[in-house]
């Protein structure tokens, strides 16, 4: 399946990318953070939450669409 | 009937003429007795020696504006409100500059006070929105709310 | 030094211009993260089938000046706050026109809440101010404040 | 003494005007109100407060000033 991968605020200097297309062919998002932590090994030590479906989820949420966030701490307002 | 989100982002700083006119509109709502207005305002925080001269948000759009209308709904339903508004600037924003304004109104004072605190700290909680703190010589630093 | 007591009262009802302006004013202040505005609106209650239509307001106002002055230190005693403005009409205020008008402003999100709330109920418990509800037929109440 | 007797509010449309000087040889507030009651007696039914030198006082407060105001309940904001 390719996904479509997002990376907001301090981690899309990491990745040097706001969004790029990964082909995965996991089931749970622990499997798609190995993947894309072995591409920037850097993003593992840093602070961040997975959105799935305009919510915040855990590793082992199973993907129901295509489009998953890596995002930092919040910072509004 | 459920409501249709709506977008709350402005485009750089909001503007003392726009809260004006915001609080202008309220006046044929003879219902209302309070209001209470929350605005976030960009601090030149210094860092290091350096000065925040602005910050630039971003923010995961499509799910901000879920979050924005989860809470809009919540807020109504715990508190008796006549009416909420909720702004939030996007890009730029120059330090001195408001960010962030969150206006609501009920026929009673109490409960302007505990929705409008209520509402910030879900902002600041929930809405995936990302400030970038630049300084005057052009570094940044990543904004951590506390 | 002791501060001179400001006067806080305007003839008439506050408009929303004066407080665009004012917000505007404080766009200089850059250590200011956070500002919180109280804004009574006069409400078109009904009573006996008849609608209020205007609220005429009147003071003691030596005594009112010296109770505002009085909120007004203790309430920079208690909280961190950058600046506080307080503003109370006197005279005609139509439903719908602005009554009261409280603005502090702090570096930090959590004290302006606190203070805002704390100078709103210290002044509705200790400053002797008066308003006679005028009905469309030119009947009029005294008002209660709940 | 001749004393600065100011009336607000409600009060005022009973007394029917704002302020009278009334000639008073007593000392404490109550003894004033006795002789206010007197000329007004609606007043004594209405719930009111008196004010003295920018204060909230009680009847047995004696008087520093010639300035003595009847308060009816605040009602700002």
């Amino acid at each position: 399946m390719l996904l479509n991968i997002k990376y907001f605020g301090l981690l899309s200097e990491i990745t040097g990318c706001h969004e790029e297309a990964i082909d995965f062919n996991g089931s749970t998002l622990y499997e798609l953070m190995d993947l894309v932590f072995e591409k920037y090994p850097e993003l593992e030590r840093k602070d961040f939450q997975l959105a799935h479906n305009n919510e915040i989820v855990s590793g082992d949420m199973k993907l129901i669409n295509n489009e998953i966030a890596f995002l930092p701490p919040f910072s509004g307002g | 009937m459920e409501k249709k989100p709506k977008n709350v982002f402005i485009e750089g700083a909001i503007s003392s003429e726009f809260i004006g006119t915001s609080i202008a509109k309220h006046q044929s709502k003879t219902s209302i007795g309070a209001h209470n207005i929350f605005l976030g305002q960009v601090r030149a925080d210094k860092s290091n020696g350096k000065s925040i001269s602005a910050i630039e948000y971003t923010a995961y759009e499509d799910m901000a504006i879920a979050k924005f209308h989860e809470i809009r709904e919540a807020t109504f339903e715990k508190f008796n409100l006549t009416c909420m508004h909720i702004y939030h600037s996007l890009g730029l924003v120059k330090s001195g500059e408001i960010c962030l304004f969150v206006f609501v109104s009920s026929p009673r004072r109490k409960e302007v006070f505990k929705a409008l605190e209520y509402v910030v700290e879900e902002i600041k909680a929930k809405v995936p929105v990302f400030g970038k703190e630049l300084f005057e010589d052009n570094s940044h630093q990543w904004k951590v709310n506390t």
